[in-house]
């Protein structure tokens, strides 16, 4: 029924996006309207590609490799390579769903700027980036991907540069961006000193944690923490975030996404064997009773969630606001990426065990991140139809604008309920996973999230107060609905919210579990890199 | 930027041809010495900025249009995107691979294989390299020049506004 | 000792660039700061691929001998092409907060905040 | 394949389960059952009478568009009594891009003592 995809599908799903870009200049040379069909065009075929992938690997399992320049698989460790399993498909299905929702949406948005084939190669290149750094299996290559990404954002975030925040919140990022990407280049060096290799596989498979590789481990988590925009380290977020036109946002959440991917990687994939000998060390030695670095990013997650919660109370921005409480749901995903870390314990027999809960926070953590991507994608188009419709973005002088626009209200209470975690939308569902498994880890931590989550709720409670509820104000007595194309965009986001909230078992069997399991299994990963050697 | 005296636009205008013919051997022999599309276009477009510095922006941006810089550089890039896609399309040896190297022991352009070890240097060998090294070389010249460019005139138009 | 040289001038390399960032109010200085970290990483790099006595490793005329490895070569190589792309880009963005703010002090460039 | 049935499988958690179709059934009942307890009460109200008429304690309405409350001032009796906790949170976002890299320095640090020393 659907066809297997051939084997050199990976690298046409990082190949097409680049050959698009540097088409795009060509193309709009003959008109605009072609341009903006090229361009989706070139998004469909890389999702449907995608698509095809995915559906191969969530039902079938297993791990597609694809090796560059090479007539057959030999030397798989000497060149780049594309590793692609489930966690990596799944980061590369909500990499390409919001850059395709934010192609429609911006050709209304952006159609009074000038110089949009510019703006097209940039969004091209960063699909291409994101798409890349979730699919390598080299870890220069993903350094390489990560620069791309981030010059690319960084160009997009400036876009418009009549604005002197914009050009400040770009300056920021990519200050913040490049030495994050520096510091990942030093701890890539580190491991090629000791191992002759750049291949995650190889890598992982050699690993002794010496001291050179504890620093690399320190390196790696804080820049890539960073970059996906941990407390206290996610001061640039909401800048970016806030200043970028909106659909260079809602990509902005995808390249963000990838970051934590790349922390996802590097803590269960790469030092996946170390750290679970170094808990037994741990426990051997009896000097401390847990392993310190699943409870750092512990303790990291519920700061972000506190403070991200917090600062998004007192924010008066609209698009700042929904920054903030970005932040506090990349917490909620930490929050399941450090339980299950902190979760893995040593009986008395002398082997690892893996208990339940740190699996299912783990689950929930991932089925948050695609909840995450969704909800507050929504949000920042919902932002930016506000901006589109009325030219304001500040919550005090925004007010009434429900009777005016109607769908967009709609989505914004879809997208609102969804972030705060309200049943029965799907951020209800992963937040269940999360409270209960942290729960059981530690009781405290837990009910700070729910604590948090209620709060969140009362944030976007007062966004919908101030800017859709209330009196019709008589300087928006001419604002109209926005055009069908940003409509659709946003119904697209919450069909997709409203199934995954309605259907959450289905999502968790055959996408989440999947994508867990590859996490976990880290030897089935450095294997089939391998092969026959 | 205005330009300089005559004495600096003559000297600039005599040593030009040098440093360019200097970077186009370096992109040329990149699969030979060390080099190659992005260090020799790096020495072409190092040429051009001489020029720039010697004649100004204005006079600079009257010869080279800023557009024609773009369509150059969005070639360079497609034509080195391209020959990787045609290593997939093109089979060679039962074999169709992204990146391939589908020129190499063909005889053709660039297609002698070389022996093995320590031999005398032979510009026809290489397959698909020397041709990416052209594509990434006119990119390198045109996205650096512009980049110089645009900022020389964006810096002068200041100084105008001033 | 001698070849420890090259790693105790990559960590100074490092920590001149982010001092430079940490503490210099110019913004041209904060971009200087990150190219020193930049060249500190590529130093590090290429000296993980020195061997005693080695030559380059080209095989067109070799002499033979031991050669130093291409690899951290071409990664550093990879890694200054990207340094000058963000290096062009901040110092463009460098021009357009000039334009705005009218200053280069980045105590003064923050209307973002809070 | 996908198996049709896995769509109205409710999710395990644990400690129980969660069924988003079961909890719609559950709120519409809820709703049925509050509508016809409202339809049985009295029926007191009165259209264009002064029942209709907001009461501000005796003093004159505002225009509707001075009513509404604006986007900094909903919960400010929350942000005013928790001021210290945003004072400090204030604090931390100088907006100082040095002070970014500084808090950078600052966690890995801390990273590296709890990971890297022990």
């Amino acid at each position: 029924m659907i066809p297997t995809p051939p084997d050199y599908t990976p690298a046409l799903i990082v190949a097409i996006p680049l050959l698009g870009a540097f088409l795009t200049p060509l193309v709009s040379r003959i008109n605009d309207k072609l341009r903006n069909i090229f361009v989706l065009a070139i998004l469909g075929i890389t999702g449907i590609l995608v698509f095809l992938l995915a559906y191969n690997i969530f039902i079938y399992g297993g791990i597609h490799t694809y090796v560059f320049g090479a007539k057959d698989l030999s030397l798989p460790v000497v060149r780049i390579l594309f590793e692609v399993d489930a966690m990596s498909v799944f980061m590369a299905a909500i990499a390409i769903i919001l850059s395709g929702v934010a192609v429609i949406y911006s050709w209304a948005f952006m159609k009074e700027n000038t110089g949009l084939d510019k703006f097209y190669t940039l969004v091209l290149l960063m699909v291409a980036g994101t798409l890349g750094m979730v699919l390598t299996g080299d870890m220069f290559n993903f350094f390489v991907f990560l620069e791309i990404t981030s010059i690319a954002s960084c160009a997009l975030i400036a876009f418009w540069t009549h604005k002197g925040e914009s050009v400040e919140a770009a300056f920021k990022y990519i200050v913040i961006s490049s030495i994050g990407a520096l510091f990942v280049l030093f701890a890539i060096g580190i491991f090629y000193a000791q191992y002759n290799a750049l291949n995650i596989a190889v890598i992982a498979s050699s690993l002794q944690y010496t001291f050179l590789d504890k620093v690399a481990l320190v390196l790696l988590i804080a820049a890539l923490a960073m970059k996906a925009g941990i407390v206290p380290m996610h001061m640039w977020l909401p800048d970016s975030y806030g200043r970028a036109p909106a659909p260079v946002t809602v990509m902005l959440v995808g390249a963000t996404l990838g970051s934590l991917y790349g922390v996802l990687r590097v803590t269960f994939t790469l030092y996946g064997n170390t750290l679970e000998l170094v808990v037994k060390e741990i426990f051997n030695s009896k000097i401390l009773v847990t392993n310190t670095i699943g409870w750092s990013i512990l303790v990291l997650a519920i700061c972000s969630i506190i403070i991200g919660v917090m600062m998004a109370l007192r924010q008066t921005d609209f698009k700042r606001l929904i920054s903030f409480a970005a932040v506090a749901e990349i917490g909620y995903m930490f929050l399941g990426i450090g339980t299950k870390l902190a979760s893995v314990g040593y009986n008395s027999t002398g082997t690892i065990i893996h208990p339940q809960h740190g699996i299912t926070a783990l689950e929930g953590g991932i089925f948050h991140i695609f909840n995450d991507a969704l909800d507050v994608g929504l949000l920042f188009l919902v932002a930016g139809a506000i901006y589109y419709a009325t030219k304001e973005r500040s919550l005090d002088k925004l007010g009434g604008l429900a009777r005016n626009m109607k769908y967009t209200t709609i989505f914004f209470i879809i997208g609102m309920l969804a972030v705060a975690g309200m049943p029965p939308f799907n951020g209800f569902a992963s937040k269940l996973l999360i409270y209960e498994s942290t729960y059981a880890a530690n009781p405290i931590i837990a009910i700070m999230a729910v604590l948090s989550s209620i709060m969140l709720l009362a944030v976007f409670v007062k966004v919908l107060h101030s800017v859709f509820l209330g009196p019709a104000l008589p300087k928006f007595k001419g604002v109209k609905e926005v055009p069908k194309s940003m409509l659709f965009a946003m119904g697209i986001l919450a069909t997709i919210i409203i199934m995954f909230g309605l259907f959450p078992d289905m999502v968790i069997t055959y996408i989440v579990e999947p994508a867990t399991d590859a996490l976990i299994n880290y030897n089935g990963y450095i294997t089939s890199a391998l092969g026959g050697i | 930027m205005s330009g300089m005296s005559r004495i600096v636009k003559t000297i600039c205008s005599s040593i030009f041809p040098l440093v360019m013919i200097y970077g186009l051997y370096v992109i040329a022999h990149g699969h030979l010495t060390p080099g190659g599309g992005f260090q020799g276009g790096a020495i072409v477009a190092s040429a051009l900025a001489m020029i720039l510095v010697a004649y100004g922006s204005v006079w600079t941006m009257g010869k080279i249009k800023e557009k024609n810089l773009s369509l150059l550089e969005s070639l360079g890039a497609l034509g080195f995107i391209t020959l990787a896609f045609l290593g997939l399309i093109i089979v060679v040896d039962g074999a169709s691979v992204f990146f391939n190297n589908f020129l190499v022991n063909t005889n053709f352009l660039f297609g002698i294989a070389p022996a093995t070890g320590s031999t005398a240097a032979n510009i026809n060998t290489g397959g698909i390299l020397p041709l990416m090294n052209f594509s990434v070389g006119l990119k390198v010249i045109a996205g650096l020049f512009v980049i110089i460019l645009v900022m020389a005139y964006a810096s002068n138009a200041k100084e105008a506004k001033k | 000792m001698i070849f420890n040289i090259p790693f105790i001038a990559v960590a100074g390399l490092i920590l001149i660039g982010l001092y430079a960032l940490i503490f210099k109010r110019n913004l041209i200085k904060m971009v200087i700061g990150i190219t020193l970290i930049e060249s500190g990483v590529n130093l590090f790099l290429i000296t993980l691929g020195y061997r005693e006595n080695s030559i380059a490793p080209i095989y067109t005329s070799s002499p033979g001998g031991i050669m130093a490895l291409p690899v951290p070569q071409a990664l550093t190589l990879t890694s200054i092409v990207i340094g000058v792309a963000v290096l062009a880009l901040m110092l463009s963005l460098v021009i357009h907060i000039y334009r705005h703010y009218g200053t280069l002090d980045v105590r003064k460039i923050r209307r973002l905040k809070e | 394949m996908v198996a049709i049935e896995t769509l109205f499988e409710s999710l395990q958690t644990g400690s129980g389960f969660w069924h988003p179709i079961i909890w719609i059934s559950a709120i519409v009942i809820i709703f049925l059952v509050t509508y016809i307890l409202r339809g049985i009460g009295k029926k007191e109200y009165k259209k264009g009478t002064g029942q209709t008429q907001s009461f501000l304690s005796g003093n004159p309405e505002y225009e509707k568009e001075q009513m509404h409350i604006k986007g900094s001032n909903v919960y400010w009796g929350f942000t005013e009594s928790m001021k210290w906790i945003f004072d400090i949170l204030k604090n931390m976002h100088t907006g100082n891009t040095g002070d970014y890299v500084l808090w950078f320095v600052v966690v890995m640090a801390l990273l590296f003592i709890l990971i890297g020393v022990m």
